[in-house]
């Protein structure tokens, strides 16, 4: 924050200016930024209902996108842990598990720092609590906890849009937001109010029902 | 309308700017959403607590189990929202079905119908395997029961909507997407029966022959199948009453 | 299970749902008795759980879902439900509120959206949960799931009704969707730099890094702020409410109304006290000198719009508009006696919007109508539920013992105190309107006259009603009795609302909030 | 007041309070189908309000004051009923006339068979109810809560007509009041909580003041002010036109309502805070205090001029009403003890003649159907016992001797000759010969006019009795309070 108030062009664009960094260390909070833009312009702005809905999409993917991104590690693997995982462990014997090859490949700067703890009985790991330097071997989960439930509630909330966009369809022959309004407009000035003490309450009744249908 | 997005995605933008600025690098290992005590002890102690090599289910099935069960009760919320919104009742039910344009009212393709015949015990068999297997690789529930759901929906598609309502209908699917919900606050009720809290597995111990480090492990499998109840059930009856427009007739 | 007392609040009316939902299509009948009977056991959760807090020694209870509690494990490793004064009696407003709709709801609910009973009870008590949810976590993300829990169901419920109601709907998605994931947005923000999602644990290590400089998590403020807004109608985002609300069956509106705008207040208050802190929140002139005149703008227009109204449905959704105005003005006034004016508002807000649209409810069904010309001399066929109806609104107008006039005693002390004449002068000129609005219906509900002012009753002798006009004919007793008991509960709550500000203040004295009499 | 006076805990404050709410459920319970029971059940009522109003009078005499503890509405701030003289002496008058008034409330809703009479005689008690909790209001938030309730509860009444301009009435009558009493007193009342003494034990009226020493003269200045437009009841200028605009209820509404309960629990309210709140030394130190004692006096003149050009009888005693409250608001002003006394015994003088006068506009109304003052040439005699009371009324309301109105006059005067404001003698004065000029004639020409031939109305007689009995005996009362002034007076905390 202070940076920038000081900001002069050097710091704009130099060699650790705001450019650079934005662009080239942070360049995936670039892109959800943008994606989320432009998501929120289509919700705003876009007429149709259709069209609305899948800006409503890219926003929540653009907000995926930046959740996971706070959980990536320099090096982190999945955040699976297989005893064998280890980089002393025998990687031949295990190399036919792809997944595992990737997080060997991973993690292989750690492979300095761990320990003799890793046990001889590669099935079954004995349950125990990892270092510091085996931890920063795998990728924050909390993050994907989270947008794995962002996921369930987004699409969830699609199917009822859509559900409500076919409602709208049916009722009123369009989906394109202004002919919607118009649609509603019209049946607005075309409610009767029953006038209560002009009328018997069962013809009141009745109007009020036609007017609901029509 | 266009102007006002315009200026709301503007000001959005400099304040996502402004912020951004203030983001610690792309990957970072000291950030403090890595380096916090909760984040490694997820890393770290995932198997010590549950024995679960998969952190991610198990966050999501234990630690953050209230959260994943809301997340369930939100699929199911849709399910009945949607069913609820469209269907038809009194004389709405009556009125004459819309004829769709260009309708041609073909037989099920040959080739079509064959491959799929072949396809869907393959995806019911993986989605069981990603159900099953989702504490050691990725997977669980949402996922098995969302490919559960796509072979359902594939029917729907190579035939029509009443062959494969004939599976699973909408109704059944409403009751199964419940005892799915069941299942799975059932199983933290009768933890909290138990003695625990709600959602403590590890109480199930004192009625399962394992630790409670594995009756941890069980019951995360337990509320998996839980999920995947849902989910299958949920996605298929969205399916079935987008495709339709809530009649559960006909049908692409 | 009195320690798991917080637990059955949600177990309750969950498996409540789930049964209506399994029950629904075979045997409509039964939903209305399971949702009533799920609601009572959640009620007794909900008190139980309040005599829990008031006996405990911290005044707050935590409970920890998957036994992860904060002793052998980090804070914030599972997901711990806190209960303290504040949202321990907002939560037992929800379930009350839930309780008096869910037995008022059985006519509306039958014939308003026939066959669709077991639906629409699901999502009823979900929604109960939803809301009951987010007035206890202690999770930020929790909090958004829940929240949209109780939008998502929210969305059914109103979609419900007519094809007119689908289409206010969809706007309340499009807002409602952008308001939840700007929360989320700003969560995000919050978690990326304290490594937490546990409300308390955040606030400590705000504390503990210095994080209010950081450009992200003031970020991380607007955006859970401008979401929660959203969420909460605060005027410039009023646009979804007025319509959703005023096409919602009636049960739904019922429940609604009353509850979702003043659960989202709560939601600002426990991130400006609890998880931000009092220091963050207020001192940062970036927001602190605009909110107080954005509220002022809000209360003034909501108020003026509602003056607009030839319904009294539609006036009421405005009223709520500007209400929510004055409880956001209540935090952001930045006051001791403002907070207590905000979170006694919440409370009471709710009751007298319940006691008014049970009202209207009553009026739409025996008149069809809620337009203004279908009012007349409704007093003489429906004396007892113009009565509570009159109550509800003395209550928003806040005359005295009502529980509006307490609250908005706090609201003026609270402005008074920081010297912020502008929310004063706009908690005046509404109340102001509000008169106006009240007594323009009680003329025409007590009094029968015509819209054009023609006189129907003489001087003199007996009104020129209609014969079919002048017996009376008394709501169903299902709908008229939760209507009576919101009325009483809006006029003991002010009697008795030194009980519950004492609570109140309580929950206040550790946040050491400016109390402006020190001069 | 007086140095600490003996605390008598009693439940009768809370009895007299609530007896009109019994009543109310009654009536409503009897409807419109048993008019006898209905009435006699608001007879009923008023006696026994009355007799326990009375009951408490030689306890208060003793020095007591009686106490009752209701509910705590803030930490300090309980709702207590307590009684001391000034109370009692504006209850005993209130619920004394409400008794007459009851009874010529049956004559005139019978006599002229208004529509929906449950309805009326239900709010009638009600404002009846919180008058008398104003009366007994030992804090400014009990009297705040009465105040508003009696605001409410008079509004159907008002609107009772349910015509063009009875609706228009009301709405003038609520907007006024609601606006004064939410806009000005409500933020008043805030100030004083949050600052008086600290918030502790704030707002009593027995709790000794210290307001000079807790704010600066501009803020009480600008405090005084709010309370005394705040209690817009008291119709000081320029707050007062709701009072001729609420002329449109019925008679029995606008004498026991606008001429006693609703005017005078205005004043009440503002004797209560000038005394008990602000204190009299810390009024008479006060600078600028001058503008309150201009703005009474301003009020008095004007009212009594726009009096003289009202043709409408009620009008034109409405506007006398303001006129007459500005004398008690200028007691209140003068911050003396005579002044103060003064206003206390004006408020129950002024009540008794008025009510007389009501009266008899609505026993006019009744027997003749007239409603302005031109009309009226020559009814002495068709009407003798409503004229003469009309008579007996107006002299009082001007103050001669030997009528009520006498004694307050004279002690407002005292008041002022106290404080040396000569001017405000010379105020009284020419307000008293303008109420002889805007009263007199009325009387004068209906005894000494004869009526025009033209309009050949033989068949006016004397109005029922159960209209003429209550006048007369409020016009009786008007020498009675005259003559047992002494109780009065000790009361008042005048005699020594």
């Amino acid at each position: 924050m202070r940076a920038v108030s000081e900001a002069d062009s050097s710091i704009m664009f130099g060699e650790d200016g705001l450019l650079n960094e934005l662009l080239v260390e942070r360049f995936n909070y670039c892109v959800y930024v943008v994606l989320l833009l432009i998501g929120l312009y289509a919700m705003i702005a876009k007429n149709n209902l259709i069209k609305k809905l899948i800006g409503m999409s890219i926003f929540q993917t653009a907000i995926i996108l930046f959740y996971v991104s706070i959980g990536v590690k320099e090096g982190g693997t999945i955040p699976i842990y297989v005893a064998e995982h280890d980089p002393h462990g025998n990687h031949a014997e295990h190399a036919a598990h792809p997944e595992e090859a990737n997080a060997t490949e991973g993690s292989e700067e750690n492979a300095t720092t761990a320990t003799a703890s890793h046990e001889a009985d590669h099935g079954h790991h004995a349950p125990r609590s990892l270092t510091d330097e085996e931890t920063s071997g795998y990728a924050n989960p909390l993050p994907h906890v989270l947008m794995l439930t962002a996921i369930v509630v987004g699409v969830a909330t699609l199917g009822v849009a859509l559900a409500l966009t076919q409602r709208i369809y049916r009722a009123y022959g369009t989906i394109e937001e202004d002919a919607v309004l118009a649609a509603i407009l019209a049946e607005d000035a075309a409610t009767v109010i029953p006038d209560v003490l002009s009328t018997k309450p069962k013809r009141a009744k009745a109007k009020s029902r036609k007017a609901k249908q029509a | 309308m266009k102007k006002l997005a315009l200026a709301v995605t503007v000001l959005t933008g400099v304040l996502l700017l402004y912020a951004a600025q203030d983001f610690l690098a792309w990957g970072d290992l000291q950030s403090p959403a890595s380096a916090s005590p909760v984040s490694k002890h997820f890393i770290a102690d995932t198997g010590v607590d549950t024995e679960v090599p998969n952190m991610v289910t198990a966050v999501l099935a234990d630690y953050r189990g209230f959260d994943t069960m809301f997340e369930t009760v939100v699929i199911f919320i849709a399910g009945i929202a949607i069913i609820g919104i469209l269907r038809r009742t009194g004389a709405d039910a009556d009125a004459p079905a819309l004829k769709r344009e260009n309708e041609i009212a073909t037989e099920p393709d040959l080739i079509v119908t064959n491959t799929v015949r072949l396809l869907v015990p393959v995806i019911q068999l993986f989605a069981f395997y990603v159900l099953a297997h989702g504490h050691v690789s990725p997977g669980g529930g949402f996922q098995g029961g969302v490919i559960m759901g796509a072979s359902f929906i594939l029917v729907a598609l190579a035939w029509d909507l009443p062959k494969a309502m004939d599976r699973l209908s909408v109704d059944r699917a409403v009751m199964l997407a419940g005892v799915g919900i069941l299942i799975y606050a059932g199983i933290g009720l009768f933890s909290m029966l138990l003695g625990g809290e709600f959602l403590d597995y590890a109480e199930l111990s004192h009625v399962l022959p394992v630790s409670s480090e594995m009756a941890r492990y069980h019951a995360m499998l337990g509320v998996e199948i839980g999920v995947a109840f849902t989910v299958t059930a949920v996605m298929f009856a969205i399916y079935a009453n987008l495709s339709t427009r809530g009649r559960l007739e006909g049908g692409l | 299970m009195s320690e798991n007392s917080i637990a059955l609040i949600f177990a309750f009316p969950l498996f409540g749902a789930v049964l209506c939902a399994l029950v629904g299509r075979k045997s409509r009948n039964l939903c209305h008795p399971i949702a009533v009977a799920s609601l009572a056991g959640a009620l007794w959760g909900g008190i139980e759980t309040l005599r829990r807090v008031i006996a405990s020694e911290a005044n707050e209870v935590s409970y920890y879902f998957g036994g992860w509690n904060a002793d052998a494990y980090p804070r914030g490793v599972g997901i711990e439900f806190r209960a303290d004064y504040l949202g321990t009696l907002i939560m037992l407003v929800v379930v009350g509120v839930a309780f008096l709709v869910a037995i008022y709801s059985k006519l509306p609910v039958a014939e308003e959206t026939p066959e669709k009973e077991g639906s629409f009870y699901t999502l009823f008590l979900l929604q109960v949960t939803g809301l009951a949810g987010i007035c206890l976590t202690g999770d930020a993300f929790n909090l958004y799931v829940l929240i949209e829990v109780a939008a998502l169901t929210g969305y059914g419920l109103i979609a419900m009704g007519s094809a007119r109601a689908a289409a206010a709907t969809f706007n309340y998605v499009i807002l409602g969707t952008i308001g939840a994931s700007f929360y989320l947005l700003g969560v995000g923000y919050v978690y990326m730099k304290t490594g937490t999602l546990n409300m308390v644990g955040i606030q400590e290590v705000i504390t503990a890094d210095g994080l209010a400089d950081s450009a992200a998590m003031q970020v991380a403020f607007v955006f859970i702020c401008l979401g929660v807004l959203i969420k909460m109608a605060f005027f410039p985002f009023h646009a979804w409410l007025p319509n959703a609300y005023f096409h919602a069956p009636t049960a739904t509106s019922s429940l609604l109304a009353p509850l979702v705008t003043k659960v989202m207040i709560y939601v600002m208050i426990r991130m400006t006290l609890t998880v931000f802190g009092v220091d963050f929140s207020f001192e940062n002139t970036l927001w602190t000198e605009v909110i107080p005149w954005l509220v002022v703008i809000a209360i003034v227009c909501a108020a003026t719009m509602a003056l607009a109204q030839r319904d009294v449905k539609k006036m009421l959704t405005y009223l709520i508009v500007a209400e929510v105005g004055y409880m956001v003005g209540g935090i952001w006034v930045y006051n001791y006696y403002g907070f207590i004016g905000s979170i006694f508002h919440v409370i009471s807000d709710a009751c007298m919007t319940l006691c008014l649209f049970l009202g209207v409810g009553i009026i739409l069904r025996k008149r069809k109508t809620t337009h203004f010309d279908g009012l007349r001399g409704l007093f003489r066929k429906m004396p007892f539920t113009m009565g509570g109806f009159f109550v509800g609104g003395f209550s928003i107008i806040g005359l005295p013992p009502t529980c509006g006039f307490f609250s908005k005693w706090y609201l003026i002390t609270g402005g008074m105190l920081a010297e912020r004449w502008e929310y004063m002068v706009a908690l005046m000129f509404s109340t102001m309107v509000m008169v106006v609005l009240f007594f323009r219906l009680i003329e025409r509900i007590h009094l029968a006259v015509t819209e054009s002012g023609e006189n129907i009753g003489h001087g003199h002798g007996d009104l020129a009603l209609p014969d079919s006009e002048t017996f009376f004919d008394e709501a169903h007793w299902t709908m008229l009795v939760p209507l009576l008991l919101s009325a009483s509960v809006v006029l003991v709550i002010g009697i008795f609302n030194q009980d519950i500000v004492n609570l109140i203040q309580d929950f206040l004295e550790p946040f050491d909030l400016p109390k402006g009499t020190d001069r | 007041m007086v140095a600490e006076p003996t605390v008598v805990n009693d439940v009768r404050p809370l009895i007299a309070v609530l007896t009109p709410m019994v009543a109310v459920v009654a009536i409503a319970w009897s409807g419109e189908k048993r008019k006898n029971l209905r009435e006699i059940f608001t007879l009923l009522a008023g006696l026994v309000q009355a007799s326990v109003v009375l009951s408490l009078t030689p306890l208060v005499l003793a020095g007591n004051v009686v106490e009752f503890h209701v509910w705590q509405i803030f930490t300090n701030v309980p709702m207590l009923l307590r009684v001391d003289g000034f109370g009692l002496i504006f209850a005993a008058v209130a619920s004394v006339l409400w008794i007459a008034t009851s009874l010529y409330a049956i004559g005139y809703m019978r006599g002229l068979h208004e529509h929906t009479q449950t309805r009326f005689y239900s709010f009638f008690g009600v404002s009846l109810c919180a008058t008398m909790g104003v009366a007994f209001s030992a804090n400014l938030l009990t009297i705040y809560f009465f105040y508003e309730m009696l605001s409410v509860s008079t509004y159907p009444l008002v609107t009772h007509m349910q015509d063009k301009e009875a609706r228009k009435g009301g709405r003038t009558y609520l907007s006024y009041l609601l606006f004064t009493s939410l806009c000005l007193l409500l933020p008043a009342l805030s100030w004083c909580y949050v600052w008086l003494d600290g918030g502790q034990g704030a707002m009593d009226f027995l709790a000794g003041n210290s307001m000079s020493e807790q704010f600066s003269g501009t803020t009480q200045i600008v405090l005084l002010l709010l309370f005394t437009f705040g209690f817009a009841k008291a119709g000081l200028m320029p707050f007062h036109s709701w009072l001729p605009n609420a002329m449109v209820a019925p008679t029995p509404v606008s004498a026991l309502l606008h001429a006693v309960a609703v005017v005078k629990v205005g004043v009440f309210c503002v004797i209560r805070v000038y005394s008990d709140i602000f204190g009299i030394e810390v009024l008479q130190a006060l600078d600028g205090e001058q503008i309150m004692v201009w703005i009474a006096c301003a009020t008095i003149l004007i009212s009594s001029l726009i009096a003289l050009s009202q043709d409408n009888l009620k009008r034109r005693l409405a506007f006398s009403t303001i006129g007459q409250l500005g004398y008690v608001v200028l007691g209140a002003t003068l911050a003396t003890k005579q002044g103060m006394g003064g206003a206390v015994l004006h408020i129950a003088m002024h009540a008794c003649g008025k009510i007389t006068l009501f009266f008899c506009a609505g026993a006019i109304l009744v027997a003749s159907g007239k409603k302005y003052v031109s009309e009226l040439r020559g009814l002495g005699r068709k009407m003798p016992f409503t004229m003469a009371a009309f008579l007996i009324g107006s002299l009082s309301v001007i103050g001669l001797p030997p009528l009520g109105g006498f004694v307050s006059k004279w002690y407002l005067v005292l008041g002022a000759l106290d404080r040396d404001y000569v001017w405000v003698v010379v105020v009284l004065l020419v307000s008293s010969l303008l109420n002889v000029f805007y009263l007199l004639p009325v009387a004068v020409s209906a005894f000494f006019r004869t009526e025009d031939e033209k309009e050949g109305e033989g068949g006016i007689q004397e109005a029922p009795w159960q209209c003429v009995v209550p006048l007369s005996c409020t016009a009786l009362g008007c020498f009675g309070l005259f003559l047992f002034s002494d109780v009065l007076l000790s009361l008042a905390g005048l005699a020594n």
